[in-house]
Formats: structure tokens, sequence, C-alpha cells
């Protein structure tokens, strides 16, 4: 599959009284997007409001980052299954805008987690501190299930990124990049002599909160299938996933996967990126059983020499990632995992909860029990009444001069377990 | 349904409500880890682990709740569910524990999520 | 600012006093010298940090007379009051590596002063120490002095003045089991895609995280006829001949004991005993068929259940061995029981 | 001691006390053992049982020795 990834370049973000894109610049009608937003009945109420980087501002609980995408040629469109009818994407053209992102917020749940600083320490570990975020905090209807408040700002969010996105339809894009898989036959013909290699990627599957949808399907009901690693790139997997915000991957990571685009650097140079497989991580062991044998069948009946597997989540999927690594090291193909680190604050405890001698090359997004200081910042976006409750928040987390004191697990996307950031730990 | 197959162990009064006429449901007035310690014990005795104890990305500690599924069969002690538990119970003391911190209403938050990450291994455990 | 005080710690190889004929070389202080790679460490601490005083003691002393060296040179330490100690760097030899580990970590529990030592990832002072105090990673022998020096000294003045020390990646110190936080140059998809691209080609690559039981050994397959198999004892319940003829130490055993059980048919009170200072020694020393059950053996030799009883037993002291030593023990008797055609091994240990 | 002896390629079995170490330390034939000082024996026995004690031990390893083993197996 062929897909011709349009860049857009948006370099700032504006209210304004119509919406559109002029020179870089995204202006934003307020009452439109609102519009949007309460398409469904079950949101009460919404705020917009923006938030650039380097600004004094504290973005609290997220729930999911999103970045505005336009399916201009080909098959289907954006988010399909979800927002878009089904149909198969990841080929013809495609506009993102580059440089922002739309920000859900909002309780869901009492623990609802998730924080995105603009600026400070905080901002150093989240990648949404770089983006000019479009933030959007929806109230629900009362008496409303947390389910169906999850469902609604879920959809909510890809209603309004694709709302941003189709601003850009009839625009240049500022760069363009064509990404490009082959057929199993074409690309043993084509590139003989190099290695093949896939992307496993797990998916959260574990239920309310925990979920992620593939074309709209819950990802715990799926059994591991083969995607062209374009596909993501037209939103065919969705974050439905609220909880522990460090390891999580927001829709952002999966439009964005950098461990996809990592491999298309390399596709046809170092190695032969053959395709993206999907799996899921469920509670249920035997499901586990099934799924990791799958994974390894497929990288066996692929002929594949490599994989990369990445993982979402704590406890129960390292699990799944050890059994998905052995297994499919079991069949011959090499592999490296990408995974983070519980480690306690004092880095002493035992990181993972499952270990197996085959995972010997591992890369890790950093220990997400170390604790970082976050300052009083000027604004508030959100509500922060439930920073202590939040994961990774402490007793003391509410310190007197108004600075937080908590884990990096409450960071939104800290550490990312498919490779989206630079923090590591030895 | 396949019911009497397995066994839910729960300190979630949510989950013993809605399962207790339909479910053999061994409900415990215990901790995150002591619920656990609870499945070891068990595990010990024959059963097999048929969800993971660390089901949710909500840490122990953070939240108070946890239910398990096992079989209601024994055999030989299982090593691989040995080794699932036993890791499992490390873990709980990585996070700080602040369960005694939260208001009712977020009790029942977490009360909901733990049952339906339960519901979701007994959705697996029922097409057996 | 005052500069570091600094003690540093050589042997009398590095204090150019001779090799391994003058490793006896007692314990020595000499206030306000500078000796040997003491000069190339003062290059590198760039007047932040200077050595008051270098410590210099055979490694034959030390290691033969532990305690009271060890007590020698705290003493001296604390007398000189320093904001830092350094032991070594200890390259490759193995003795002086275990004396750098052994005293920078006991200067530091005990003195609560903080060190530093430095030696190859293979010394066997690097298994034992590098999880008590910071150990620089060095290469294998002294020519690899000047890159241990450049690492050594700025970890040193950190650790003098008591700043955070960053992740074993960046302060180049061996990994010791406490997990750091730091940021690479690049993000994790493209370290991943770079380290698959070395796996795929069989070229080394290096984990970010090990994991911890990674060094398992698969079991060879079961013995298949048990009636004609050789099977041979080995304890580390320290069993040895009454008198214990080779002087096995009862804890920090340097050597392991190797004997010969032909035509005995019984361990009595009078023949052998346990040299293990581990565990009460009454109820192996009355009968060492307690631990090392030769007894039984030899019976079921008799019987025909088994082919042969090895004429060669293999014993360590369990307690207090170095893992390291007693890696490199098992190594050379296992050599030896696979060239005498041993078909399996029964280890007791207490 | 008892992975290195493995490595060389000949099976062993760990008679220990604590199997728990045993588990550490790498082995995959394990038999547990009586007590620390007296890991093959009981002195509270008299000279016959106890000579009893210590040959059912003894056959419980050389039963671990023939049996095959996929990864660490306490033999009780």
């Amino acid at each position: 599959m062929r897909l011709e990834m349009g860049h857009i370049y948006i370099k700032d973000i504006q209210f304004a009284s119509e919406s559109k894109i002029e020179d870089g610049i995204l202006y934003v009608s307020e009452e439109a997007v609102k519009a949007v937003a309460l398409e469904d009945e079950k949101i009460k109420s919404v705020s917009f409001d923006i938030a650039k980087p380097g600004e004094s501002v504290r973005i609290t609980p997220v729930k999911d980052v999103i970045e505005p995408r336009v399916k201009v040629e080909g098959r289907g469109g954006i988010f399909p299954g979800v927002i878009s009818k089904v149909d198969t994407v990841g080929e013809g053209k495609t506009y993102a805008l580059k440089g922002m992102a739309v920000v859900t917020a909002g309780k869901i749940v009492g623990f609802q987690e998730g924080i995105i600083d603009m600026t400070g320490p905080g901002a150093d570990y989240t990648p949404f501190s770089k983006t000019l975020n479009l933030v959007m905090v929806c109230e629900p209807i009362d008496n409303i299930k947390q389910h169906e408040y999850e469902k609604a700002v879920r959809f909510a969010g890809f209603r309004v990124a694709t709302y941003i996105g189709e601003l850009a339809r009839d625009l240049t894009p500022d760069e363009t990049k064509v990404y490009e898989t082959c057929t199993i036959k074409e690309g043993m013909e084509k590139y003989p002599d190099l290695p093949r290699v896939a992307y496993v990627q797990m998916l959260q599957s574990q239920g309310l909160l925990h979920d992620t949808y593939v074309y709209g399907v819950d990802a715990k009901k799926i059994v591991p299938t083969i995607l062209s690693p374009t596909e993501i790139m037209d939103g065919a997997i969705v974050s439905g996933n609220c909880v522990s915000a460090c390891d999580k991957n927001p829709t952002y990571v999966h439009l964005n996967n950098p461990v996809v685009h990592d491999l298309f650097e390399q596709h046809g140079k170092t190695l032969n990126f053959v395709c993206q497989i999907i799996t899921n991580e469920n509670v249920y062991l035997a499901d586990k059983q099934r799924s990791s044998d799958w994974t390894a069948k497929l990288c066996k009946m692929l002929d594949l020499d490599g994989v990369i597997v990445s993982q979402e989540g704590f406890g129960n999927p390292d699990t799944d990632l050890i059994m998905n690594c052995k297994k499919i090291e079991a069949e011959g193909v090499k592999t490296v995992i990408i995974t983070d680190e519980y480690a306690g604050r004092d880095g002493k405890s035992q990181s993972l909860a499952d270990a197996d001698q085959a995972a010997d090359a591992v890369v890790t997004g950093g220990n997400a029990n170390q604790v970082v200081i976050l300052p009083k910042l000027d604004k508030v976006i959100g509500t922060l009444d439930y920073v202590t409750k939040i994961a990774g928040a402490s007793e003391e987390t509410l310190r007197e001069d108004g600075s937080l004191e908590v884990e990096l697990q409450v960071l939104t996307g800290a550490t990312n377990e498919t490779g989206f950031n630079k923090l590591s730990a030895r | 349904m396949n019911r009497g197959k397995y066994i839910v162990l729960t300190n979630n009064p949510l989950v013993f409500d809605k399962l207790e006429k339909t479910h053999e449901v061994i409900y415990l007035e215990t901790t995150y880890e002591g619920l656990l310690r609870e499945v070891r014990d068990r595990i010990h005795d024959g059963h097999l682990l048929l969800t993971h104890p660390l089901s949710g990305s909500v840490k122990p500690n953070e939240t108070p709740y946890k239910s398990v599924l096992i079989s209601a069969g024994k055999e030989e002690v299982d090593r691989r569910s040995l080794t699932i538990i036993e890791n499992a119970i490390d873990a709980c003391h990585k996070f700080q524990d602040k369960t005694g911190r939260y208001g009712e209403s977020v009790l029942e938050d977490f009360q909901l999520i733990d049952w339906t990450l339960l519901e979701s291994g007994l959705a697996s455990a029922d097409a057996w | 600012m005052a500069k570091l005080k600094v003690v540093h710690y050589i042997n009398q190889f590095f204090a150019q006093i001779g090799g391994e004929e003058k490793a006896d070389y007692p314990v020595e202080l000499r206030v306000g010298e500078v000796v040997g790679p003491g000069m190339a460490l003062t290059q590198n601490f760039k007047d932040e940090a200077e050595i008051i005083a270098t410590i210099v003691c055979g490694d034959s002393y030390f290691n033969e007379n532990l305690e009271k060296a060890k007590a020698e040179i705290l003493e001296m330490v604390k007398e000189q009051a320093p904001d830092i100690f350094i032991a070594g760097p200890a390259f490759n030899a193995g003795r002086y590596g275990v004396a750098c580990g052994t005293i920078a970590a006991a200067v530091q529990e005990e003195l609560g002063i903080p060190s530093l030592t430095g030696m190859y990832v293979e010394n066997p002072g690097a298994d034992m120490f590098k999880n008590q105090v910071y150990m620089v990673s060095t290469k294998n022998s002294a020519a690899g002095m000047r890159d241990a020096v450049k690492k050594m000294a700025p970890l040193a003045v950190k650790l003098g003045k008591g700043e955070k020390i960053g992740s074993s990646a960046e302060e180049g110190y061996m990994p010791n089991g406490i997990r750091v936080n730091f940021f690479e140059k690049e993000r994790g998809s493209q370290r991943a895609v770079k380290m698959l691209i070395k796996k795929l080609a069989g070229k080394p690559f290096e984990t970010e995280f090990p994991m911890p039981d990674f060094d398992r050994v698969d079991p060879n397959p079961a013995v298949k006829d048990l009636a004609h198999a050789k099977i041979a004892l080995v304890t580390s319940g320290g069993i040895v001949p009454k008198g214990n003829p080779d002087h096995i130490e009862s804890s920090s055993a340097s050597h392991y004991g190797e004997y010969d059980i032909t035509g005995v048919t019984d361990l009595t009170e009078d023949t052998y005993e346990t040299a293990h200072g581990g565990y009460d020694p009454v109820y192996a020393n009355e009968d060492a068929d307690r631990v090392l059950p030769v007894d039984v053996l030899r019976d079921m030799e008799k019987e025909g259940i088994i082919g042969e009883l090895h004429h060669l037993f293999y014993t360590t002291t369990g307690n207090g061995t170095a893992v390291a030593s007693a890696k490199a023990f098992a190594d050379e008797f296992s050599k030896k029981l696979v060239a005498d055609g041993v078909d399996a091994v029964i280890l007791t240990s207490t | 001691m008892v992975k290195e002896i493995e490595r060389a390629g000949i099976p062993v079995v760990h008679i220990c006390t604590v199997t728990p170490i045993s588990m550490t330390v790498g082995a995959n034939r394990i038999v547990p053992a009586i007590a620390i000082p007296h890991p093959l024996g009981n002195p509270a026995l008299d000279k016959d049982e106890e000579k009893e004690l210590r040959r059912k031990i003894v056959e419980k390893a050389l039963k671990a020795l023939t049996t095959e083993v996929d990864g660490q197996t306490i033999f009780e």
C-alpha cells in the first residue's frame, strides 16, 4: 500500500468568528466546535481553551490527545469504523496538522489522571508540552454511567479533531512524505537480501477505561492480525484508554506511532518492513496464551527475521510482553521489546512483573515511579481537585508553596512504551 | 454458561453483590495485597490462576479492590500460576498506599473498574 | 571554594614497589603524597579535588590479613577525614579488585565517607561489591588508565560534593541494581530499530534493561540408565577428611577440596568433619553422611541401583564464599567431572 | 555452583534445605532437604531410621536425575 502524508505545519491557534487555516494559523470558531462536541446529548456542556508551549498552563485530567487529519484521496476516511464508515484505509493521500493536538479532558472517574504541563520540569517529560493544544473539557449530563461518559468524550474528541482536520482539505501541504509497503511476494523480490521485519503492537484491552479500538472493534475481541503500517496513519487504531497516563497510548501516538515511522525510515535500506501485527492484552490468561501463540505463528508464517514488540500499560501486560517475546524468539525470530519500568521511588525494586531470558534486547521508557516536583502554574485547564487522588500522587502531593510532588506516572505520555520519547533508564 | 468451573475471589462488595446469586464467589474483607495472598494460598493448594492478578492499569495500593478468577478444580500446583502471583505480590510493594484517602464516590469508581476488569475475564471464562 | 580532600588506596604494584614478590607489603600511609595513578586522577580533578594522602597495601597482605588490614586502613582514613575515598582502579587484577571493593565498601559503610572504586567487569571484586559502592567500569588492563581516571575523577568530585548521581550509562559506573532515569539522544523507537538491526546482523548490542534472572542454564537431559551411571557427589557443606588437610576456610573459602573416597563406605566421626562455619557443625561432625550421603550411595552401588559412585568428591564452604569464586571453582571441577566420565551429580547444600 | 555443573553438560540435582535459594541460584532439579545442620539426616532418629530417611532423599534425587524437566522443578 502507498500512502502520501501531507504535513501542514500549524504555528498558532486562535479563537475567531470563523474556523479556517491561513498561513499556518488555525482559527477556531468556538461556537462551531462547541456545536460539534455537543452533537452527543450525553454531553451537557463543553468549554474550549488553548494551551501553547512555554505558557504557565497545566492541563488535567487529560483523557486523550488527537492529531487532526483529513483524508483527501483514496479509500475510506479518518477513524474508520468510528467516525468514517468502515473501509480499509492506508492508501491514497492524507493531510495531518503538525505541531498541534486536540486534547480532551474531564473527570470520568474519581481517580482520573493525566497531566500535561506546558512549562517547567513536567514539560520535559510529557511530549504534549511541545504541541499547540486545543483543549476541550466536557461535562456530562447528570447520572450518566462512567462508560457512557467515557464513550461520549472519546467520540467528541474524534469529531472535533475530524472537524479541524477538514479545514485542511483544500490546502497545499508544507511537506509530503510517502510511505509504501510491498506485498509479501513483491518484498521478497525487491529486497531479497534485507531482513524481513515486522512491528508487533500490543493493544491495551482489559475492560472499561482500558480499551483500544481497531476499525471500531474492541481489541479484546480480536485475534492477532496483520495491518499495513500505513493504516494507523488514517486512524485505524484509536484509544479508549484512560488509565495509566504515563504509558497509555493516546490516539495521537497511534496516528504517529514512532516504531512504524522509524521502521519506514529504514525500509528498503537496512530492512524490509513487512507489516504491522496487532495483538491484545486481555486479563484472562488463556486469552493471553492464544494471542501470544497466534502472534508467534504469524511471525513464523510471514517468514520474519525480526520484530519490535511494544507494550501498553503496567503489570498484566508485562506477562503478555514476555509471552510474546519468548514464543516469537522460539520461532527463531529475533525480538527487541519496548517497555517501561516500575522500579519503585528508589529505583531498587524489580522493574517488571515478569521476566525471561529470551528478552535479551529491551528498550525502556524509564522508571515511572520517579518523583518529580511540578511547580505551581498560573493557569489550570480542567480541574486540580483530583490531582491528589491520581496515580502516583501521594499524601504530600500538594505542597505548601502550591507545587505538586508526583511520580512520572501522572504525566501524560511520560514513559510511553512505543518509544515515543527520549527518556530511558539504566 | 459454564458456571461452577471457576471461583471468583474478591474483596470488592460490588462484585459480590453482582455475582453472589449466580456464581461461586468468595468475598474477603482484606486489602489488595491480602487478596493476592489468598489467591496464592489457593494456588499452593492446586487451583489454577485464570485471570491476571495485576489486571488493570490502576496500580496496587492505589485501588483497594481486586477480583481474581481461579479454577474450581484442583490439580498439581501450577508453576506458571505461582510465578505470576508471586510477581504480582512483589509488585504491590512498589507503590505507596493511597487507599485510605478516598471519598465514597471515588471508592465506587474503583469498585466499578475492578468489576469491569473482572467482567472482561468472565466473558472469556464463560466462552469455554 | 576549598578543594575536596581525597584519600587514595593503591596496591604494591601501582605504588611501584614490586609485583607478586612484594604482594605481602604491609599497609602504609603516605601523607601528602600522590602516587602512581593518583597523578592521573589529580590532573582530571581540574582543581576541584586533591589527594591528601595515599594508602599503599600489598594484595596478599590485604587478603591474608583481611580483618587486620581493614582495621588499619579504616583507622588511617578516619584520621585523614577526607571528603571522598578512592580505591584503585584495579582493572583485571583479582585480589586487588577484591581489596578495592572491600575497603571502599568498608570506608563508606563504617566511616560514612563516600567511596569510589574502578575495575574490569569480570574482576571477581566487581560482582562482589558493585552494588555496595560506585564502581567505574574500566578496561581489563592498566593500558585503560586514562579512560578509567577520566570517568572516576568527575564522579568522585560529584560524590564528594554530594551532588545527584546520574544513571550508570551517563556516569560510567557499573549498573548497581538501582534504576535511574535519564534522557537519551534518540527516542526509544529509534533505539529499538538500531538494536534490532544489530541483533539481526549478529553484532553486539546492549540491552537497556537486563532481565533479572537471565543467567539460567537449561536442564540437561535426564539420566537414561541409572544402573550404569557414574554418580558424583559435590557439596557446599564443607565436608572434609578429619583434620581438614587442605585448610579449607570456614568462610570466604579461597579454594575447594577434592577428596578420594575409594573404598570408603561410611563417613564416621573419626574420619570426616565439616569445615563450614555457617551452621552448627555438631551434627555433621558426628556423622558427615548427614551432609554427604556416601553410605547410602555405596549401598545403592552394591545393589546395582546406580552404576558407580565416582571416587572423588568436591567440597566448598558455601558460607561467605563469593559467588564469583564459587563459580570459578565449579567451572574448574566441572571440567574434571566431565573428563572423568561422570554422568550425573548430586549437589548437597545445608 | 549448580549452574556451572549443569553448563558443563552434566545433569545435576540440588538437595537443599531452603528451596527458594536453590531456585535463585538456578538449579533445575531440586529436592528439599531436612534441616540446615543436617540436610540428609535427623539426629532425633535412631541410626537405622536415619539412614532409611537419607536413602529416601537420595532415591528422590536419583528419580529427579532420571526425570526430564522443562525448567526449574522441585521434587517434593
